[in-house]
């Protein structure tokens, strides 16, 4: 009945935290005039409703409301999991369906409050198992330093990280500790991880901190090994940290630029930004293809685009994706990453 | 020497001097006598440009100076004793002098006056290395003074130098006020509650109430015009 | 109109700003191709900006020297503000707050949930405005933590209601006492520190919580946060999204009716007036038998009771807290409500919360440039109005009896 | 008869300087005694001290309410010994600037009322009764000072004169059974000295005991029952004003030769 | 041992950035007694225009010397400027304003600043040059002390003295102190009171951009933010040593900085700036005016 079917696009598209959020909705932006191109779903054209949440839970609420008294259909977002968390139930008695490309805190799915929430990227307690196995199996380190940001992401990750390690008990932990994000120096926990005599460092945060840590490691001469997450796994992360950066292994969605899917937008996105797209772009795409092939073959009704979902694949840039009962998708995994020469290059 | 043509100076919107003309000449004394909140300050703060006048003129030596900045005021040699003396509550006693000395670049000169005035008040020389901020009352007055007097002025503005002074200290104070006067011909504007006093040694005098001139005349004759003495003499 | 002066000026002006927006307006590094984009469009602009902007502003401070010659020459009244006369006579403060009340009552009603929305986050800053202003505006006490006190409701509400299953209207009056606790506890060490060492102190003191609540997981939940909090209940009916926010809208209207009449009430009693009088002399008012810290501790405390409130209404509010949301810069926003609306004055406060906080919301509109627009009209309002939009009128005693 | 006000052997030390050296001092009851010296012998010192502002080095303060029993004020705060009857005004005025001078008074009523928090909230009667007395008894005052005319004025919009007599209504607002005056002439031209002059004896004659720091002798002998000569935070003299009026040790330090 | 020398070090170096911040602080409050909490963006612009003068000049093939010398003179310049035009326009205005005015100006001048960067610049981190080179001589230290370090230890002693001497014995810095203390008197004696206060925010902001350059090279990267954590931080260290006082926001910065650097080594850095800010507490409760500021009894 609905004239057009509105895709909610709910972000941080100002503020500091704006680089994450605005490759999203480039992406949405894209898929949907991609397909109004092809003369919308089943005829009727798609709108995107783009709404900015600058990461605040307080704001994400409006955003959420605003989406939800503009009746969109479905919403593609939000981009932090604090924010997440405080916009769901307002989509959930709304009874909308939300795709995140970015949240990946656990109990988004595990918590089993979010019926309606569904993602395009693996949760932290999955990459925090990829990196211990990694740290362990391949690298076959016996000492590890957690580091984390006391962020939501990086202290959630790093949690899982030791937990997981203290279950195995293949390697020991010798450190756990948080650093304060925008200090003006870290030579201080610096020297303290050398003294805990780490072999490795598993960082959980975004790549700044990332990127000062491993800088003052080496030019305080050490060589330990620092592995960390995809919120570190940026190209502005080896721009910032230049020849520091080499040797540090970082997760991350596995490398899917030969897809056809992927090169397809990322060239849509050169053609109109003229810019490499930014963090979670694959992801954003994915979610906005996914949503839209479930209403194309499924209708507005969202029990309906549940069970496409569910139970239906759909074409995006990590392949055929579909999601498991928890919301999790099938298909999306990480694999681990090494600086070589400048690039990230996939570790076998 | 100066000259004040048609002064209105405001605070906000409060018009606290109205149409003031006043004239002062070279080495007199003038006074001027008032009641509490007749406009006695702001005279002395419109001519040194703290709260210039909105409407009409100042004239130094001819010279319209209404619209320089204060410093530039004080660069012509024109310096003012505030009420309350305003001392430099951090400074020392010495540093306060120099500070009354700011514009003058001739160490020698301003030593040989720092002694002259250590003469003058000895009390200061005592206090010398003390903070200005907790002399008393009078020692501050003194201070006060004497950091004027560092700068050499052409002309002196005094504001109720005599408030809240024991009474001998008072008489000190009046008979420096007449010693500069004459020693070193500088002019003097004086601005006192105690009109008795200040009318005592004053050439001219002026009498303002509530922002208005409402009399001047020779000192002498204004002591003994009965007006005055009801109101100001409480005779 | 316009002295040659005057343009000459402009041109210096507008070559200074040309010169200091240079670096950062007109070159865009790429420091990793090591490749710079040369903006001169930029320079254009703000040249053009500058000038215009200064030439109005001159064209403004020359119409104000006129109007101050007419009221000289008598040719036109001077009037009073007339925020002071409209807030002072009841017969034109009356109607205005009856009429408010109408279009409050009206409001969901007439406009989308998500106005609603805004509208209450707007409404408790109201409340958290009006709470900083007893400690602020009227004891002349500068918190810069007051955020500090509103987490504390916030988490009071979260934990209680997580581990015990405590509702909102259990839990609204325990967030106010331990608010009230916390300022008291804060207050006794601090309140003899003079003005700003103060405001450091609470400054600090409001970091040191949200550290707190952002390192000790174990009772916190760290910063991942404490999510499905109840909605306020309305006698366990179970509302739609749409009725529990409108619900929640009236909640707030009643909170801050509530604060309000108390705030006022306080101002004009005993106590309130030795709040001001503090605020003006403390040696004075020792002087005059007032005790200092029990009368700072009241203040203190009280402002902390209504932040500790208004948290609680947050947490129900947004059914999730995490750490984030008390940063320093809520602190500073609360702040710039009340010293913007009016340090003292109730109907400043509602006036500049409700500036504040929709001002962000309705310049959306603006995109990106809306915190700038939002930093540069703090500045202007405080050059322009200084004493706030809507300054204090004294009570007066004897007109009445 | 035993004095009202008893201070014993004060002392009082700022760093290196001795502002007050062993001054002792009595008032007797509907007294009004004057505390004169140069500028610097210690004067607002003594007050601060008595008046628990500053916390002198040594010494005593003893109070004796009429007809009830000594107290000792040593290390009380300054609003306890205001509320014991000890009020005062200041050598440089300090009035509440932006709050109306009925507002200013009222304070003065504070320490003689006690209505709370809950009070103040809920409005009960005896609040209400209590407001309403505050507000009478300040007028009151007024009247008494003829400042009622402009009860709504804000304090800092009143002539400097005005502003001290002001002053005093604050103080006498406490209900004080000793009122402590700092100067009250200062920048007061002959006239409204004058005026000050029969305020004060009004007040005396009302039963208060009055201490009077002032440089303006006339005003001194002329109202004064009494008078102490500190000089150095010393006591050099006192007694009558005529006596006073003739010590040679006061005419060198204080007075000079003529007045 | 060693670890308690290394930590001691970047407690040091913490220190001393945060010193040149604090003096500017101190010295704006101490002349207008105002909290200039736009003074972090100063240190933050001056960040960023020494990220760019030097990226065009290495662009454009100048040897390092050459780069460094300019950069430093452009970053001190604009901020310094930046600083000016900031009292001018959003200070001076509310000299006589109700005391609150000037703050919440100044909380709005430093969102405005922040955003400007951002808008005019970018969002993301940018790698910034490291325009201090690692001496050879320090190599056998280096797991110590790194060359920058060093070098930020030296630079801000310096500035610190030339700062000192000039508020000590030159006729500004005297015109300045009695600013601070009298600023009415002091127009009276002559001074251009107009002038001082410029200057100061002229002086503050310069530090800041030293400060600003040292760090950015330091920690390799920035970002429009950098500027108001390091801010708070160098306020409270103004605070702790007594603000207005010079020596007292050197004194609070080092205390401030190796506070953290041992909360770190020895307890745990996710408490760091709970310990940071706890001290503050304790230290202005038993010595209310800071360490060496004067506690003024008010003499009534
Ligand atoms: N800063 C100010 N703001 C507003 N009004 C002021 C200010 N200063 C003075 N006034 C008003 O201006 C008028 C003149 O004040 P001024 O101080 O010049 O009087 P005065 O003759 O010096 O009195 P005094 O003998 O007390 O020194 C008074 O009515 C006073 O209330
Ligand atoms: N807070 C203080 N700190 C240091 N010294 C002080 C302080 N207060 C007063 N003094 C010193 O104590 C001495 C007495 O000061 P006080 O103000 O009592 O003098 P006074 O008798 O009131 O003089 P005046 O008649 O001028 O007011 C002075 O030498 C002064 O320097
Ligand atoms: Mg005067
Ligand atoms: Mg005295």
């Amino acid at each position: 009945a609905a004239e057009t079917i509105k895709i909610g696009v709910a972000g941080a598209h100002s503020g500091d935290l704006a680089s994450y959020g605005i490759p999203t909705m480039k992406a949405a932006l894209l898929v949907a005039q991609d397909l109004n191109e092809q003369g919308g779903i089943n005829g009727v054209k798609v709108e995107v409703l783009a709404e900015d949440d600058v990461c605040k839970p307080e704001v994400a609420t409006n955003t959420a409301t605003k989406l939800v008294s503009e009746n969109v259909n479905v919403v593609i977002g939000h981009i932090c999991s604090g924010a997440t968390k405080a916009a769901l139930p307002i989509y959930r008695d709304a009874n909308i369906i939300v795709m995140s490309p970015s949240a990946t805190n656990p109990d988004l799915t595990q918590s089993g409050d979010y019926p309606n929430f569904y993602r395009t990227i693996a949760s932290d307690d999955a990459q925090a198992r990829t990196l211990v196995d990694f740290a362990t199996d391949t690298l076959k380190v016996g000492k590890i330093a957690v580091i984390h940001d006391k962020g939501d992401y990086g202290k959630g990750l790093a949690e899982f990280v030791k937990s997981f390690l203290e279950k195995d008990g293949k390697a020991e932990v010798v450190l756990f500790e948080g650093v304060t994000p925008g200090a003006v120096d870290y030579s201080a926990v610096v020297q303290k991880i050398r003294r805990s005599g780490a072999d490795a460092v598993i960082y959980g945060g975004y790549h700044p901190e990332a990127s000062k840590i491993v800088s003052q490691m080496r030019k305080k001469r050490m060589k330990t090994m620092f592995l960390a997450p995809d919120g570190v796994k940026d190209d502005t992360f080896i721009n910032v940290t230049g020849k520091n950066a080499e040797g540090v292994y970082a997760s991350g969605p596995a490398d899917v630029s030969k897809n056809p899917l992927t090169k397809k937008f990322r060239d849509k996105f050169m053609a109109t930004e003229g810019a490499e797209p930014g963090a979670f772009f694959d992801n954003g795409v994915t979610a906005a293809l996914a949503l839209t092939n479930a209403i194309a073959k499924a209708g507005t009704d969202s029990a309906a685009i549940a069970k496409v979902l569910h139970t239906e694949t759909a074409d995006t840039p990590f392949g055929a994706v579909k999601f498991d009962e928890t919301g999790e998708p099938i298909g999306i995994g990480f694999v681990v990453y090494q600086v070589k020469d400048g690039k990230f290059v996939t570790v076998q | 020497m100066l000259e004040l043509r048609q002064i209105d100076t405001f605070y906000g919107n409060i018009q606290a001097l109205h149409e003031i003309d006043l004239k002062i000449e070279e080495g007199e004394i003038i006074s001027l006598i008032g009641a509490n909140g007749a406009g006695k300050s702001t005279t002395l703060m419109s001519i040194s440009g703290i709260t210039p006048p909105r409407y009409g003129e100042v004239l130094f030596k001819g010279k319209p100076i209404h619209e320089l900045s204060p410093d530039k005021i004080v660069t012509l040699g024109i310096c003012q004793v505030p009420e309350g003396r305003h001392i430099f509550p951090e400074l020392t006693v010495s540093e306060n002098l120099d500070m009354g000395a700011f514009l003058r670049k001739d160490k020698k000169g301003i030593e040989d006056d720092r002694e002259y005035l250590y003469d003058l008040f000895p009390i200061l020389k005592q206090r010398r290395n003390q903070p200005g901020g907790n002399l008393s009352g009078g020692e501050q007055q003194m201070l006060a003074m004497s950091r004027a007097l560092m700068a050499h002025p052409q002309l002196l503005l005094l504001d109720e130098p005599s408030m809240g002074l024991a009474p001998l200290i008072i008489k000190q104070i009046f008979e420096i006020i007449e010693k500069i006067n004459k020693e070193q011909n500088t002019t003097i504007f004086l601005v006192e509650q105690n009109a008795n006093l200040a009318l005592k040694i004053a050439d001219r005098g002026y009498v303002l109430e509530n922002g208005k001139i409402i009399m001047h005349d020779q000192a002498d004759k204004l002591l003994v015009n009965k007006d005055v003495q009801k109101a100001y003499l409480g005779i | 109109m316009l002295s040659f002066k005057d343009f000459r000026n402009g041109l210096m002006v507008t070559l200074w700003f040309v010169f200091l927006t240079f670096p950062l307006l007109v070159i865009k590094i790429n420091p990793i191709e090591k490749s710079v984009v040369w903006r001169w469009h930029n320079m254009l602009y703000v040249a053009c900006g500058t000038f215009v902007f200064y030439v109005l502003s001159r064209l403004y401070l020359a119409r104000k020297k006129e109007q101050q010659q007419k009221i000289k020459t008598g040719i036109v009244e001077d009037k009073v503000a007339w925020s002071a006369k409209l807030f002072s006579e009841p017969k034109f403060y009356i109607p205005i707050a009856v009429a408010g009340c109408l279009f409050a009552l009206a409001f969901p009603t007439l406009f989308s949930t998500y106005q609603v929305n805004i509208m209450i986050t707007a409404l408790m800053y109201v409340v958290l405005g009006l709470g900083l202003n007893i400690v602020v505006g009227v004891a002349g006490l500068l918190d810069l933590g007051y955020v500090a006190f509103y987490a504390v409701g916030a988490y009071a509400y979260a934990l209680l209601n997580m581990h015990f299953g405590l509702g909102f209207w259990t839990v609204l009056p325990i967030g106010g006492l331990l608010g009230a606790l916390f300022g008291i506890l804060l207050g006794f060490p601090v309140l003899r520190l003079r003005g700003d060492y103060l405001a450091i102190v609470t400054l600090g003191f409001g970091e040191i919580i949200r550290l707190i609540l952002e390192n000790w997981g174990e009772f916190s939940q760290g910063p991942s946060g404490i999510s499905n909090i109840a909605r306020p209940g309305l006698f366990g009916i179970d509302l739609s999204l749409e009725m529990s926010i409108n619900f929640m809208y009236y909640l707030t209207i009643l909170m801050v009716i509530f604060t309000i009449f108390v705030v006022n009430r306080l101002q004009d009693s005993r106590i309130g007036r030795a709040w001001f009088a503090l605020r003006e002399d403390e040696i004075a008012c020792q002087a005059m038998g007032i005790d200092k810290m029990k009368t700072k501790l009241t203040a203190f405390a009280l402002g902390a009771t209504w932040a500790g409130m208004a948290g609680v209404m947050f947490a129900a509010k947004t059914t999730f807290v995490n750490p984030a949301s008390f940063t320093f810069l809520e602190s500073a926003i609360i702040l710039c409500i009340v010293v913007l609306g009016g340090m003292g004055s109730i109907p400043g406060v509602i006036v500049g919360a409700l500036v504040l906080i929709l001002l962000p919301e309705y310049l959306r509109a603006f995109s990106d440039y809306r915190m700038l627009v939002f930093g540069a009209i703090l500045v202007i309002m405080m050059i322009f109005r200084p004493q706030g939009i809507i300054s204090t009128v004294r009570r007066t005693y004897s007109l009445k009896d | 008869m035993e004095p009202i006000l008893d201070v014993k052997n004060l002392t009082m030390d700022f760093g290196g300087i001795r502002a007050l050296d062993h001054l002792s001092l009595q008032i007797k009851p509907g007294e009004i005694v004057a505390l004169i010296g140069p500028n610097g012998a210690g004067k607002t010192t003594f007050f601060n001290c008595i008046t628990g502002i500053y916390k002198p080095t040594k010494g005593d303060l003893l109070l004796n309410p009429p007809g009830k029993k000594t107290k000792k004020l040593n290390g009380l705060k300054p609003n306890k010994v205001t509320e014991q009857g000890l009020a005062r005004t200041f050598q440089n005025i300090r009035l509440f600037p932006n709050m109306t001078v009925l507002e200013n008074v009222m304070i003065g009523r504070h320490c003689r009322t006690k209505s709370k928090i809950f009070g103040a909230i809920f409005r009960d009667p005896r609040t209400k009764k209590e407001e309403k007395e505050i507000v009478e008894q300040s007028l009151e005052i007024l009247k008494k000072i003829n400042l009622d005319k402009m009860a709504d004025e804000y304090a800092k919009n009143l002539p400097y004169g005005a502003q001290r007599r002001l002053e005093i209504a604050r103080a006498l607002a406490t209900e004080p059974i000793v009122l402590l005056l700092d100067e009250p002439a200062a920048g007061m031209n002959p006239q409204e000295t004058q005026e000050l002059d029969e305020l004060i004896t009004k007040i005396r004659d009302e039963g208060l005991a009055i201490l009077l720091i002032e440089h303006d002798m006339k005003l001194v002998m002329n109202i004064s029952d009494h008078i102490f000569v500190v000089d150095y935070g010393k006591k050099i003299a006192e007694g009558s004003p005529e006596e006073i009026g003739k010590n040679p040790d006061v005419i060198k330090a204080y007075l000079g030769e003529d007045i | 041992m060693d670890y308690f020398i290394e930590l001691f070090f970047s407690g040091l170096t913490r220190g001393s950035i945060y010193a040149l911040i604090a003096l500017g602080y101190t010295m704006v409050y101490g002349i207008i007694g105002l909290i200039n909490f736009a003074h972090g963006e100063i240190y933050m612009i001056g960040a960023f225009t020494a990220l760019i003068v030097s990226t065009v000049l290495t662009i454009y093939g100048f040897p390092l010397l050459a780069v460094i010398v300019l950069t430093a003179l452009a970053a001190v310049i604009w901020a310094a400027s930046y600083g000016y035009t900031i009292e001018r326009l959003a200070y001076r205005p509310l000299r006589s304003a109700p005391r609150l005015s000037p703050l919440i100006s100044a909380i709005g001048m430093s969102i405005f600043l922040q955003n400007y960067v951002l808008l005019a610049q970018t969002s993301d981190f940018q790698p910034f040059p490291a325009l201090i080179p690692e001496f050879d001589f320090m190599e056998p230290y280096a797991h110590i002390v790194g060359s920058s370090d060093l070098a930020i230890l030296v630079v801000s002693a310096i500035v610190m003295i030339l700062l000192t001497f000039m508020i000590k014995f030159t006729r500004t810095g005297k015109a300045m102190r009695a600013t601070a203390q009298d600023r009415k008197m002091a127009m009276l004696v002559g001074i251009n009171v107009d002038n001082v206060i410029s200057i100061t925010f002229i002086t503050g902001s310069a530090l800041a951009a030293i400060g600003g350059l040292l760090i950015a090279s330091h920690i390799g990267q920035i970002n429009f933010y950098i500027g108001f954590i390091a801010g708070i931080k160098a306020f409270t260290a103004a605070v702790l040593g007594g603000i207005g006082s010079i020596p007292g926001a050197v004194l609070g910065s080092f205390i401030l900085g190796l506070t953290e650097a041992f909360a770190t080594g020895y307890v745990s850095s996710d408490y760091e700036d709970v310990f940071a800010f706890s001290l503050l507490v304790l230290i202005l409760i038993f010595k209310p005016a800071g360490l060496l500021g004067k506690a003024t009894v008010e003499k009534v």
